[in-house]
């Protein structure tokens, strides 16, 4: 239950996977990706309402095949380098995307959470996404004949997110912006929690909610695991750091670098926290 | 007289109308990051009526003491009356109607205020690939109005969006009727150059107000479709020393 | 915005409306089920997924002509005596019931919450209700071909709760066991709230959510308001009372004397408290 | 040999299956109020590996220390693990398959387990009108298996139930299948008398124990149909006082 980040992805996610790493600008799970990328996870499907810069490393690290996504990109900054490189030109190599609303994302989590085929909203009406996306469709009110947006329930493979505590069991506290973590938790097969830290007991807070153990694959003790994403209650947002990976994304090779230094040649996420300097 | 920037210039109208909207008993906005947050806040400190903030992130009744950097940032959580989930806030919430105003931007808008948020050039192999919908579609759907706050250019105002994102009136009038869709489309395009507002008989944006030192020449050079002026067009008002006073002291050091 | 029980019943209770009042065991608004006696509402629907004393004194008054549930009983004790007089004997008159499960009930408040036609779930599923029950259909999966349950939105003309607390503005805070009352408040055209206690500040309460002063018509003080279920906080539930209600309602001069006495002959709940000593 | 009541001895029986359910990883259970409840918190006392409590007011993982007297006790809220909405409960974990272990009852049972908890008599002029479904229905279909606890009569064990409340077996093997049904339908029913399961190849409840004392004659005059016995026959332990002790603990004073 309680197990190393190294450990729970080895052991969780496979090669040609569906994930879904969530967490709504609020608690990323980036030391979570990071360590997809040491250990070379290859032909991934990645689901997320926002993929942000933690699918953009996966992407231009070459994890990534599949992007299942409303809205990508960098969050007051602007683009998303390595997803629109991807587009684009094909780089590292071609990216197939599936492209919703944040409205329909989250329908399809909720859907995936409570056991659902699919969902329903009213969505997509008059713009070309179902022209593109072949996951819009539409089903009928058998009650008064208004016709609405039918999407698939996304179940990932594995569904990770970061947290702020967990107590020895296993069980999950979560508080602050809550975005879709827990559906995307309980649409997924398995899952990885990586928390700021883990405790005897988990008192109570406000706002917070708690998965409990039995619906968790494991739990990793991950501090500042969301960097440059945040921990309400443990750490700010990094908006500068947010800021300068444009710089660093915009180039192959200056991506390739980082990439290279700070995550490929670092153990594990807190050497890569020494080697980024957080 | 002032000096501002045209951000500016665009933020104080959009809270002009904000206010006006509040006071009308049209207070909640569902507001993205950047100029309608900003607006918002603005709205929020000048008018006796506050619009009520709600954010994408599940953020409802914010009052964040400085301006948030993204839509995510802690103080929107903590200043909030209530925060619930994503799913929650658009189903519930966005959806079931609660929204008075949502903002839209995008890359290209059309005459009939559809927005392209997505690609430019063919969907397939795009020419510059952008972020995509995001919350787009369903503020457009569902909001009982949409304030569109966007840089006016040829490029950004064109004949046909390569991509239609988001819905406004479609072909024209009788468009979102047909298609049932509940919230009111866009009323308002707030412009680096102007005011546009759809024609009540063909929902065609129309230019109501030119900005300061703007002419209708300018407007016409950054429109890429034959743009028409309103009979009584009107100049906006400058910003006041008292908006951008407040609004200076809103953003972060 | 705030005002008396008496104000909000005669301002937005009327005679043929469709009415939730809701709160699972936990904060049932049993005050405002007693102004609606008081002043003498008649041809109610009433919606509850556990009708319970609530409804049983509201139909037993005469003020239903129909009822909308999926469990009526006293838990706990037994029989819900009015409702079976209404159903089995038409006493005081007819009552026309339309019968769903809890998963269903719950379901279709969720679709009205969200400004859906219907909602869809696993449900009913070879079981007699639908031979019975006009609004339950079925719908297809347009990606699965699964059939599932659908079940149309319900949209009550007043939504009526029991809560902890408001502050001045009228935004209002409920904690502990919090059933469906948020979705019978936001899928209702109008609502009533009544409350334990107003206050100038909402301190935070773990578990708590606020509902915003605007999805409210009408915020009542009413301590004890809930009697004889509670306030999580502030009372406990009155066990006694549940199983007095039982000799009390099983017979119809029994049941009319209390509620002439207690309920028509009081002015207010204040009085309603001391005339039944608790 | 200890003294004790036929809810006692229902009890007990159903908290050892259940404590052999956890213990086998089939903690998770979906309880409502009564006997049910009962059993799971004596099993939490009595076994290693405790089952863990759902209610369906929301609470997940409770673990009250006194029995509560109603499904929305406030010890319930107060020593749960999680407190969900109920559209949650029922969408989230019942439905989605979180559920080991299901409880129903009724007022009837026929041969393939359903029951009936909604009227005697007609539906529209009915005999009897019972609570309703509640939970039922979606309990029997989604719930891993399902345990009924129900007093054995003729009355009440009946060839046909007058109205189907929740789907056991339909009509025999394979209906749940054709129906589509996740759950696994009743696996154990605990009576007063005896103990049931279904036959593997049929789906027709047959008696697999009988509680001592009891003899096959008094189950027979209390089944309304052609009661089945199996090939081997075995007779219940009886409640032993450590049982008995801790079930009286628990009970409110």
């Amino acid at each position: 239950m309680i197990t190393s980040l190294r450990d729970a992805v080895a052991e969780l996610v496979h090669d040609g996977d569906t994930l879904a790493l969530e967490g709504f600008t609020h608690l990323i799970p980036h030391a979570a990706g990071h360590e997809i990328i040491r250990q070379q996870r290859r032909n991934l499907h990645v689901v997320r309402m926002t993929p942000d810069m933690v699918y953009d490393q996966l992407i231009g690290a070459g994890c990534v095949t599949k992007l299942t996504f409303s809205w990508g990109g960098n969050p007051g900054v602007g683009s998303l380098q390595r997803f629109r490189d991807a587009v684009e030109n094909q780089w590292p190599h071609p990216l197939e995307i599936e492209e919703h609303s944040h409205a329909g994302m989250a329908t399809r989590y909720a859907a995936g959470a409570a056991g659902l085929p699919f969902g329903m909203l009213r969505g997509y009406v008059g713009t070309d996404l179902p022209k593109h996306t072949t996951t819009i469709k539409t089903v009928q009110c058998p009650f008064t004949g208004e016709v609405l947006a039918a999407v698939p329930a996304i179940n990932p493979d594995v569904g990770i997110i970061h947290a702020q505590r967990a107590d020895r069991s296993g069980n999950v506290q979560i508080w602050g912006l809550l975005g879709v973590q827990k559906e995307a938790v309980l649409a997924s097969t398995r899952s990885i929690v990586t928390v700021e830290e883990i405790v005897d007991e988990l008192p109570a807070v406000p706002g917070a909610i708690v998965l409990p153990a039995w619906v968790v694959s494991a739990v990793c003790h991950v501090p500042g695991g969301a960097h440059p994403s945040f921990a309400m209650g443990f750490s700010v947002r990094d908006n500068a750091f947010y800021k300068a990976w444009d710089a660093i994304s915009k180039d192959r090779d200056a991506f390739t670098t980082w990439i290279d230094k700070h995550v490929v040649g670092t153990a594990d996420f807190a050497e890569y926290r020494e080697s980024v300097g957080f | 007289m002032a000096e501002y920037t045209t951000d500016e210039l665009m933020i104080v109208n959009a809270a002009r109308q904000l206010g006006a909207l509040a006071a009308a008993g049209k207070s909640r906005c569902f507001v993205g990051i950047g100029l309608p947050s900003t607006a918002a806040n603005l709205a929020r400190r000048l008018y006796p009526v506050e619009p009520v903030l709600i954010y994408e992130s599940g953020c409802i009744g914010s009052k964040p003491t400085r301006l948030p950097l993204s839509i995510g940032d802690g103080e929107l959580a903590e200043t909030s009356d209530a925060v619930v989930s994503v799913p929650e806030i658009f189903a519930y919430w966005l959806q079931a109607g609660r929204v008075d105003i949502g903002f839209l931007s995008g890359a290209q808008l059309d005459r009939y205020a559809n927005i392209n948020s997505t690609v430019i050039g063919s969907y397939e192999s795009p020419k510059t690939r952008l972020p995509g919908a995001g919350g787009a579609p369903e503020i457009a759907a569902s909001a009982g109005a949409v304030m569109v706050i966007m840089r006016q250019s040829a490029r950004a105002f064109v004949e046909r969006c390569d991509f239609r994102t988001s819905f406004g009136y479609g072909g024209g009038k009788g468009d979102r009727e047909r298609f049932g869709l509940r919230g009111g489309g866009p009323k308002w395009v707030i412009t680096d150059l102007a005011l546009m507002e759809p024609d009540p008989d063909t929902c065609e944006l129309v230019v109501v107000a030119l900005h300061p030192g703007i002419t209708r020449d300018q407007v016409v050079a950054a429109t890429g479709w034959a743009v028409r002026f309103a009979d009584d067009l009107e100049t906006t008002a400058e910003p006041t020393s008292g908006e951008l006073d407040t609004l200076r002291r809103l953003q972060p050091a």
